[in-house]
């Protein structure tokens, strides 16, 4: 049980990735590919996020009933910079995929398809 | 609460695994939102409500409105 | 042939994960950096929201880079899906009244509720993302409510283009005030209160309506360019 | 002295600043970018005197770093980041008269955002921070390279974005890890504890990172998007591209397993990598008979080889070699793609027959062009001489029986450039054009940036102590991590 909690995190993050990653190689549709694309994103923010969670500790916020509570103490919070990172991922992630996914309706008006065996600049 | 987020982690899998497998655009777009807003869920529950709001209103939200307006634009069949 | 290159791949990737991730235990305490932002950052920058402070503080030069991403983004859509044709307002459907009603009274709370995300980004969770995302659905809204609204995209821009100079010029401040690129230069208040923490708040601020604006217009500009 | 932290923030201001003056007015918007990019090459040189000496810290927010972004610039990111104003400099001067299709303001804003993010990466000091400004180039290069929204470029875009898009997933997940073994994201405290993880866990990091950094450096077998991107693009922003964006991949190459993870046994097969890339690229390169824009690009991954094999012989010498390379491949290349640009608008197509006996009506462009051929090849006097004769010695003096091999075919893969080069020159000269009617010099705006190319590359082939100093303190800063680590963290 232990073993399931401890890496079940890990486990549902590299499986988005690997998901997303096979999505991108395998897949015809330039759309799929794209949704591809965004499963392997989302995978590797639940893997930083996880990465930087720790056991027994709340949210960064430092409330007043929190700071009141502890005293001087050093407040018990979790890692919050892979939180950071994630923010800035996150908006990364969609800034690539709307530019991907205008480039693919420009690509549909060109071709009068998605299918990228049909596409011969896309072909590899 | 473990039992909780595994089921979670499960759904998230799932829900990954009908986005690949999916022949309806629309729908495949729809099992991707549901990855975001698993995953969101998750965040809350690794003590990261920033990211939590973030992922639901950018992941979930806006990238899959993104997503509908380029499907819309093509064709939604997967052939 | 495909299917199995992908499936190597794939394998190949996921033993790597395996093997690194054994090493970082789950739910650990990994000493480094973080800990100091824990203990410190009250002190430092006044904001009671730790990732806030990380994000524009201690990490902003990546937050400046990280809008930048996203107005790149918005600048690139502009510019692929731009044509010198007006675009069409083809007949589309326009909404049931209720719903039309509806958005008309809900609008103005949605653009609210993102503005107060923003405002007090380093208060309680949320911040310049998450607000700018809540503005950017509320537009979003009134567009699928009246797809023959034309967006003044300009206007969109010109936000976008203030929100940026915004940040850098405050960063730009910091260095004349204090030496510092994006050093704080303003009193960091009490804590817990509307007015603290120096210039996160600003900062923010300019983000959310950066974000809003950039998000706004990606949306607009696909819905509505052919 | 003036913080270097303006080096980032003068172009991302002017970039933010153009969309407002194209409010005001849309042709104003075109003389923004030689400015910027003008005050950015001023700063960038006058701050070589005092990084000769000590590199320069620069703290973000005002905290000590490891707690805080800092900017680390030594010799090796103020080289760089001075060939990048240089270059980009000369091609936004070139773009004001060469870019005509619209929206042309997002087209100076992007260009402005992209140099912008290839500085940050040379400049930074941060892990996390250097994946955003790659993704800063990265996207920018996404979205330029479809400016001319024809079927060529936008589907060429569209395999860039996807393929780079991977490969920034696998550097977040690199730096994913990294946080995970080290608790830190600062580069110089990640070196200093680099010794206490695992050598598997660090292949497994450094192979992430190789494959994330190696898609934009277009290293084989990663280099599938270039050809389509670079000779589909608008032609400065083919020159940019191959000036520079890939030239910022080997630069995070570099820095990563050098000063990062000292990964110095592993670099033979770095050099491996490269000396195929270096056959791949020539042998492609000389196969391309038809389109002189994607025979070019074919031969940037056939120099970037050259660049990479460099990197991997690891003495001072061989980086040395290397830089100096690098230096030559951004201003010859940039040259040769701002001057196909305006034969292929002469002749009105990319193909290499249509240009035959342009020399005569371009004199100066077809000058220009045959110097820079006769740099890359490595003829004396010009630049690509010191480059290659530095870099085979340096591969010789090491006495492995591998690197004499590896010299063998690098020589191998020289004959070959020099047989399509000579080609193009022959056919420039000495052919008889068919329909040359029309064909005229190119315009000013375009002449004084080629010329200004052409002469440094005579004048560093002709003086090279011009750079030497420099690139010489640049291949010491990447050997002596020690140096590295104590200057950010503070003598340990």
């Amino acid at each position: 049980m232990d073993l399931v909690a401890n890496s079940m995190y890990y486990l549902g993050a590299g499986a988005l990735i690997l998901i997303g990653l096979y999505m991108v190689i395998t897949k015809n549709n330039l759309i799929k590919i794209i949704l591809g694309l965004s499963l392997v994103d989302t995978g590797t923010h639940v893997l930083l996020i996880a990465i930087g969670y720790v056991k027994g500790r709340t949210a960064p916020i430092l409330t007043e009933e929190l700071l009141e509570s502890v005293g001087e103490a050093i407040p018990k919070v979790v890692d919050p910079i892979p939180q950071a990172l994630v923010l800035t991922a996150i908006v990364i992630g969609v800034g690539v995929l709307a530019l991907g996914l205008s480039l693919a309706i420009k690509v549909y008006e060109h071709n009068g398809t998605l299918d990228v065996r049909k596409i011969r600049g896309l072909k590899w | 609460m473990v039992v909780i987020q595994a089921v979670l982690i499960l759904m998230m899998i799932v829900a990954g695994v009908a986005t690949s497998m999916l022949k309806d655009l629309i729908s495949a777009v729809i099992a991707c939102a549901a990855v975001s807003l698993l995953a969101s869920m998750l965040f809350y529950f690794l003590d990261a409500p920033d990211v939590a709001m973030a992922e639901a209103a950018i992941g979930a939200g806006l990238t899959t409105a993104v997503f509908v307006i380029a499907v819309r634009k093509t064709r939604s069949k997967e052939e | 042939m495909r299917k199995a290159v992908g499936l190597i791949l794939v394998l190949v990737v996921g033993i790597s994960f395996w093997v690194v991730l054994k090493n970082v235990p789950f739910g650990h305490d990994k000493i480094g950096v973080g800990n100091h932002y824990i203990e410190n950052a009250i002190q430092e920058t006044g904001a009671t929201n730790i990732v806030t402070s990380v994000v524009v503080s201690y990490r902003g030069l990546d937050t400046l880079g990280e809008v930048t991403v996203l107005f790149i983004a918005a600048l690139g859509i502009g510019m692929v899906l731009f044509s010198v044709k007006k675009t069409s307002a083809k007949e589309r459907q326009t909404s049931s009244m209720v719903v039309q009603t509806g958005t008309r009274i809900l609008f103005p709370f949605i653009i609210l509720f993102g503005i107060y995300i923003f405002v007090h980004g380093h208060l309680t969770p949320g911040g310049g993302f998450q607000g700018g995302a809540v503005i950017a659905s509320g537009f979003l809204l009134t567009y699928l409510v009246w797809p023959e609204l034309e967006t003044k995209r300009e206007r969109f821009g010109a936000a976008e283009s203030l929100g940026g100079l915004v940040f850098v010029t405050i960063a730009i401040l910091g260095l004349v005030f204090t030496g510092y690129f994006l050093g704080n230069f303003l009193p960091t208040g009490t804590q817990n209160h509307l007015f603290s923490a120096g210039i996160i708040p600003v900062i923010y601020i300019a983000i959310g309506i950066k974000v809003g604006s950039e998000l706004a217009g990606i949306v607009a500009d696909m819905i509505h360019k052919e | 002295m003036v913080n270097p932290s303006l080096l980032i923030a003068i172009p991302l201001a002017g970039a933010f600043l153009i969309p407002l003056f194209a409010l005001a007015s849309r042709r104003l918007s075109r003389y923004l970018p030689p400015l910027v990019l003008l005050a950015d090459l001023t700063i960038s040189l006058s701050l070589v005197p005092r990084v000769l000496e000590d590199p320069i810290i620069v703290i973000l927010g005002g905290f000590k770093p490891p707690f805080c972004i800092n900017l680390m610039v030594d010799m090796l990111g103020l080289s760089f980041a001075i060939i990048i104003s240089l270059v980009s400099f000369l091609i936004s001067i070139y773009a004001i008269g060469y870019i005509k299709t619209e929206p042309i303001e997002k087209y100076h804003a992007l260009f402005l955002l992209l140099v912008a993010g290839a500085i940050g990466i040379v400049l930074t000091g941060d892990i996390f921070n250097l994946f955003v400004f790659f993704e800063i180039l990265c996207i920018s290069s996404y979205a330029l390279t479809a400016y001319e929204k024809d079927k060529a470029g936008t589907e060429a875009a569209m395999k860039y974005l996807i393929q780079g898009a991977v490969g920034s997933a696998f550097i977040l997940v690199a730096v994913a890890f990294i946080y995970g073994l080290f608790g830190t994201l600062n580069m110089a405290e990640i070196a200093s504890n680099i010794d206490s993880a695992e050598p598997t866990h660090l292949f497994m990091i450094l192979a992430l990172f190789v494959v994330g950094f190696g898609i934009e450096a277009a290293i084989f077998p990663l280099n599938a998007w270039l050809p389509d991107a670079h000779s589909s693009a608008p032609s400065s922003i083919s020159a940019i591209l191959s000036g520079i964006a890939i030239k910022t991949g080997v630069y995070c190459l570099a820095r990563i397993s050098y000063t990062l993870m000292n990964a110095q046994e592993l670099l033979i097969l770095i050099s491996l990598i490269g000396v195929v890339t270096l056959l791949v690229g020539e042998i492609a390169a000389y196969g391309q008979k038809e389109d002189i824009k994607r025979m070019l690009a074919y031969s940037s991954i056939g120099q970037v080889g050259l660049i990479v094999f460099a990197l991997g012989v690891t003495t001072y010498l061989g980086i040395f070699g290397a830089l100096f390379q690098v230096a030559n491949h951004a201003l010859a290349k940039s040259l040769l793609f701002l001057g196909t640009g305006y034969m292929i608008y002469n002749v009105g197509s990319n193909r290499l027959e249509a240009m035959e006996g342009l020399g005569r009506k371009m004199p100066f462009t077809a000058i220009a062009f045959t110097i820079a051929v006769f740099s890359l090849v490595g003829l004396p006097p010009f630049a690509g001489f010191v480059s290659k004769l530095s870099i085979i010695y340096a591969a010789v003096q090491t006495g492995q029986a591998v690197f004499i091999v590896f010299v063998a075919l690098v020589l191998l893969a020289t004959v070959i450039e020099a047989g399509y080069f000579f080609r193009i020159v022959q056919s420039l000269y000495f052919r008889k054009g068919v329909s040359l009617e029309y064909a005229k010099e190119a315009p000013m705006t375009a002449l004084i940036p080629i010329a200004i190319l052409a002469l440094l590359i005579i004048a560093i082939g002709v003086y090279p102590q011009l750079i030497t100093g420099a690139l010489e303190g640049a291949a010491r800063s990447l050997l002596e991590r020690g140096a590295y680590i104590s200057s950010v963290l503070g003598p340990m």
